[in-house]
């Protein structure tokens, strides 16, 4: 048992705070949600020169080929940080759905997502299927050397901010990834912002024709890619919970009300403490996770990354509606970040699998013997 | 003892339903409870109701009211919102009116009743101010006797549909002499008078509700003072008082249930769900418990009893079910609730704006004396110390 | 709409109130553990003499044919007054199994219960089918004019004390309750006391012979009586409830520590408005289903039981749980009435149905039409 | 950053498991965590332990304790519990000792550590006072010099295992003057010291496992003090800090849950019903969540740093997961948990004991400082006003 950080990961840790405490919070937050898709240009440029937009780039890709490790130590400053811009499903999350094959292939593709001059999306989930990414209704069809994709995907991830996106579809028993670029013919976007910053589309496809190397990954490949986003996701969330902590106890060492701080009221000081105690559960779920998601072994990688995100959808639930509701209604404004984080945590609980999905999927999991 | 509406409740029920079913429009329009309708289909809708003459359902006859026992109020709100129809907007017909009934004079009655059972006179409420939230009675607006006039200076916030109202009645400062809450009067003027300005409050639901009301040398006759100078605390008081049955949102939230109900039924994967159904049967359980707490009130008011103590937690309760089932459409909807602000095609309407209410319903344990105030109130009457 | 008790309630509910108060409590219930099946001989015959014992017999056997409500008003006094003699399992709920024929036929019997001079237990619940009515492996084989009864049942509240057992069995698709004489050859019977007080058996039939007119009831009559049982164990415990309330805000006002009562803590302040809360809403509850639980319409009558005996199995808990964590260590023992309230609220819980089978239940039902 | 245990630890763990398969009666005795076991099965094993070692597990190697390092003491703990060992009895050798050994002198180490590492000398704490529960400060009993003596008069209560003990440490007060917490100090004595009168409780569980201790004028010797006059207060403080990774419990829950899980598997109806396996999960994930906070408690302390932030939480949690286990397996269990104080037969042994301990579970939460404290404590930790 290793509970340190190795050199690289505390460099990697501590420019990512430094980052997200100088160039983020509130102000450039409302910047970003007015930039194009919803992703400041600035700030895309500078996680491209911190290299965190290659850490999930294989090395034979010529990226840094990290661990969900490395990925979570940025996101949870990035999180504390109020940041939108679509780390995990423009660059993480589709870069690890390559296959190590594919991605030496699309080399080209991969650097250009790593020098942060594309960006990708992912489309897996489908209505009927709700987050479950077995659930495959769309088809590639084979034929010549092309296949003829099919079907209708739903709330994909950045999508109207990416070049290419990589859909998954079925082949008979067989689910394939496929590079879709953005503007082929018979693919139709319907793009919206989503909850708590950052943009999200439906897509239509009628027979959209790829060439046959287009196939990036496969079933495998893709549910261990969104089992890493949701560990960096929980990672991300817990950097939230943190900062809302530290607001709300300021809050009730600043906020008088009958002549006194209301922090001086036991009822409030033992929901603060309610929300601490959560938040160190959490973050020993994040760790668990994270120390797990690279795991060979599926299960042992499904249970742990389940666990944690199944846990973090009920508590930064919790801590989100806890900070509104100490704060009163300044916490209920636009004006304070409070109740954007409150947004993010919210949207958290939907991203990447909700607090039900991931209970039945672990349920699913066979025991580990003890 | 039971719990069976009398054939007239029933015959009345009948009526209601069938004038709601003929006259409420039924377009969705995101006004269930917790995201607000627009200005024109609320008033819209008000001034249909003052036609029929139901708008001011809670009124004595005395005033123009339809005179109706508690329990017909109740049929009434439960049929208005089981057809989809907005509540009335409670700040000139629930706030100011009765006030005006138990402390007003006979001009200000004249004045102001007739104008809001019509719907010309739209109303808002400044009690909280930046530095008085859940202790209202340190507010610092003032209002400085001067000739026949008051001067009144200061801020109000949280001040929902301050950027629609006609008029404000105002808790203002007009003595620090004594106990805070004896110096605090209960004021009443217009939105257009000079040195009243109001700025937007945009919400975590990303709306505009609510405002903050800046007060500047403004000038107010002294007739419309309600009651004494002094007398502002009091009257809040028995506001707060004066009518709990609503309070825990009973009629709004069994139309939820079945908003809730209907869409989970529809939903290909949830209706499968033991999960899911389960969730909607907990729901179903404490809203009967709050139904039938809430009967209970209503039975006493008809006797002409205040409501007993079952009464006290209907806030705290109603509240909480209130979020509850705002979360519950969320988690539902899933990646149809992620969309922001737009109508995505495809999306079932119950997930639309599930979102938005979700976060703008964080409100309702803060707003009217937060929850944490109620139990204390209650607790000073359960423990006395 | 009518929340008033007639006259008769009301003379009912007082003597009951008052006999609660004036006879019962925490010493005469250490007397009635000690005593033959925690059944105290005074104590039931003042049952007897107040003519609760006759509530639950029909009319047309001689009893007083009474509503739930009226139980239910008994109930609530006896709950509060820590009463563990056994009203629903020895009297109440066997004579409400009766059809109005078999009433009829077994007046002589049943003036015995209504005199006190006789009890009886209705054994219905088997292992394998937990609390449900309807699942009867036990049989009654028709034999010449006999029925020969053999199978097993399962914790029979009050049993031990009984002279006759009312068991359900099945011949075919139908479901009849037998009445059973205690010495009957071929039935063996394992006692025990249960939680709170009272005491219940496991039985054993083994091809147990009874005469063909010892059937006194079905399926249909059995859950009716059941779901009676259900309400009126509500009202006993709600009294239970009320009764913790008032001990926990009583010890809060004169319990000190750190120089002050213990009830200017907010916390606690806050955990006894939450006890009082959801004590009112059981309350609402009951009175909701004490008032359906005599309906012609079964499947409203079903709803409206399983939801009140689900909600308070939850609000009971959570009740008896904060009356012994505001008490602390003094609510822990034996010498306060504290703890016996929430052994008697623990077995509430369990008894007539938990609050999993009653949601299960309320699920089954078709909705009303609104 | 890895949760993998080293070679080494592993090769430990298989050790002290084969151990504990060799040694380990395997009878069911009642013995989980909340309902203690016995007398001699109690100390039956705490002698096998001794004999192999074991028994002073937590001891560091100069008093004869293996000096395990924090990660292996938990490996032992969760062996220990795996296996349905009774965990040791805490008084003499997890509190008693580390003070002895801190503030002891060399007279009073020699004196006292073999006999516990021996499982000669039982000891029971005297603490709480009927007026001092969680004002633990505010205690009454007296200890008076007089020439070599003190004279002890006052009254415990609560106190585990008294009628077992052979001697009790206590906290006593010597001084009144200035601050509650200056005049107390940290007293042994003999429990048949002539004055000392025990009574037994019985608590909700039907069980004797506390007492009160009646002191009447019993002589001290005055070598018998802990520290120094007026120390016991920091003495104590100390005690509370010194070990807190056992206090979640984590080895015990983990052996809980292992056995809810089985029982629920050969629960022929349980086993199919979703809502039953829906509970089992989250109890499931909440333990993880403790466990992991555990093991970062224990990491932090193997590389001699002392608990962080994380831990302060693990007695709250940790007593809500044990009173919620206890809580599945009563309602589990159904009519099967009716039973009281009978073994009946066909009934599984997991359900027999399940209301006696979910009853007495109730004190994880109120001794050892209650949850409401604790959290007083951690308020002021993280708001500091």
């Amino acid at each position: 048992m290793d509970l340190t950080f190795s050199s690289e990961q505390e460099i990697l840790q501590d420019s990512a705070v430094k980052f997200a405490q100088k160039a983020c919070g509130l102000d450039q937050y409302k910047k970003s949600l007015e930039a194009d898709g919803q992703c400041h240009p600035d700030i895309w440029k500078q996680f491209a020169e911190f290299g965190w937009l290659s850490l999930a780039v294989p090395e034979a890709a010529g990226g840094f080929g990290g661990a969900t490790l490395d990925m979570a130590l940025v996101a949870e400053a990035l999180g504390a940080g109020l940041v939108i811009e679509p780390f995990v499903a423009g660059a993480l999350l589709p870069c690890s759905v390559f296959s190590e094959s594919a991605a030496q292939k699309h080399e080209a593709l991969l650097g250009k997502v790593a020098e942060g001059s594309e960006q990708l999306a992912v489309a897996y989930a489908e209505r009927a299927g709700r987050f479950d990414p077995r659930f495959c209704e769309t088809t590639a069809q084979a034929a010549d050397d092309k296949f003829l994709i099919t079907g209708s995907k739903h709330c994909v991830f950045n999508a109207p901010n990416a070049a290419h996106l990589i859909v998954s579809a079925r082949t008979g028993d067989t689910v394939g990834l496929y590079l879709v670029p953005r503007n082929a013919p018979g693919l139709s976007i319907d793009a919206y912002d989503v909850l708590g910053g950052g943009t999200a589309a439906n897509l239509l496809l009628d027979k959209v024709s790829v060439s046959s190397d287009a196939q990036v990954g496969n079933l495998e490949t893709l549910e261990r890619a969104l089992d890493r986003a949701a560990v960096v996701s929980c990672a991300q969330v817990l950097g939230g919970m943190t900062a809302l902590l530290e607001r709300t106890t300021n809050y009730l060492r600043t906020r008088k009300q009958f002549g006194v701080p209301i922090g001086s009221f036991q009822v409030l000081q033992h929901r603060v403490v309610d929300m601490f105690i959560e938040i160190e559960q959490s973050r020993s779920m994040v760790m668990m996770a994270s120390s797990k998601a690279d795991s060979d072994n599926t299960a042992e990688r499904m249970r742990a990354v389940s666990a944690a995100k199944a846990h973090l959808c009920k508590t930064s639930k919790f801590v989100a509606q806890q900070a509104v509701q100490l704060h009163g209604g300044i916490g209920m404004t636009e004006e304070l970040d409070v109740g954007h984080y409150f947004r993010q945590l919210t949207a958290f609980s939907i991203r990447y699998g909700d607090r039900e999905f991931h209970l039945s999927r672990f349920e699913a999991q066979p025991e580990p013997s003890a | 003892m039971n719990f069976d509406y009398s054939p007239e409740d029933e015959a009345f029920r009948d009526e209601v339903r069938q004038w709601m079913e003929a006259n409420v429009d039924q377009r969705p329009r995101g006004a269930a409870p917790g995201y607000r309708a627009e200005k024109d289909v609320q008033f819209d809708w008000e001034r249909k109701l003052a036609k029929k003459g139901w708008l001011t359902f809670a009124w004595p006859k005395e005033y123009g009211g339809t005179g109706w026992t508690a329990t017909q109020r109740d049929i009434f709100e439960t049929e208005r919102a089981r057809a989809g129809a907005p509540g009335t907007s409670p700040f000139g017909l629930m706030m100011l009116a009765p006030v005006l009934m138990k402390f007003g004079t006979e001009e200000q009655k004249k004045r102001y009743l007739p104008a809001i059972a019509n719907v010309e006179d739209i109303w808002c409420q400044g009690y909280s101010e930046p530095g008085s939230g859940s202790d209202l009675a340190s507010l610092k607006t003032t209002a400085v006797r001067s000739g026949d006039k008051y001067i009144v200076n200061g801020q109000k916030i949280w001040t929902t549909q301050a950027h629609w109202a006609d008029k404000i009645f105002c808790l203002v400062r007009t003595s620090n002499e004594g106990a805070k809450q004896k110096g605090i009067s209960f004021l009443l003027f217009d939105m257009n008078s000079k040195g009243v300005e109001v700025r937007p409050i945009v919400t975590i639901d990303g709306h505009h509700h609510l405002n903050e009301v800046f007060f500047t040398d403004v000038e107010v006759p002294v007739e419309n003072l309600v009651g004494e100078e002094g007398q502002g605390w009091a009257i809040a008081k028995y506001l707060l008082t004066h009518e709990r049955t609503g309070i825990a949102g009973v009629a709004d939230n069994k139309a939820q249930l079945a908003k809730l109900k209907a869409t989970v039924a529809r939903d290909p994967v949830l209706k499968e769900d033991p999960h899911a159904r389960r969730r909607l049967t907990e729901l179903e359980l404490d809203l009967m418990a709050l139904e039938y707490t809430n009967l209970r009130t209503l039975a006493r008011m008809d006797q002409g009893e205040s409501p007993g103590p079952e009464s006290s937690g209907l806030k705290v309760k109603g509240t909480e079910w209130q979020q509850a089932a705002t979360e519950a459409f969320v988690e539902f909807g899933g990646h149809d609730a992620m969309a922001w602000h737009k109508q995505v095609e495809g999306v079932d309407p119950a997930y639309q704006t599930a979102t938005a209410r979700y976060n703008f319903m964080r409100a309702a344990s803060i707003y009217g004396g937060s929850n944490e105030i109620q139990k204390n109130v209650l607790a000073k009457i359960l423990i006395g110390l």
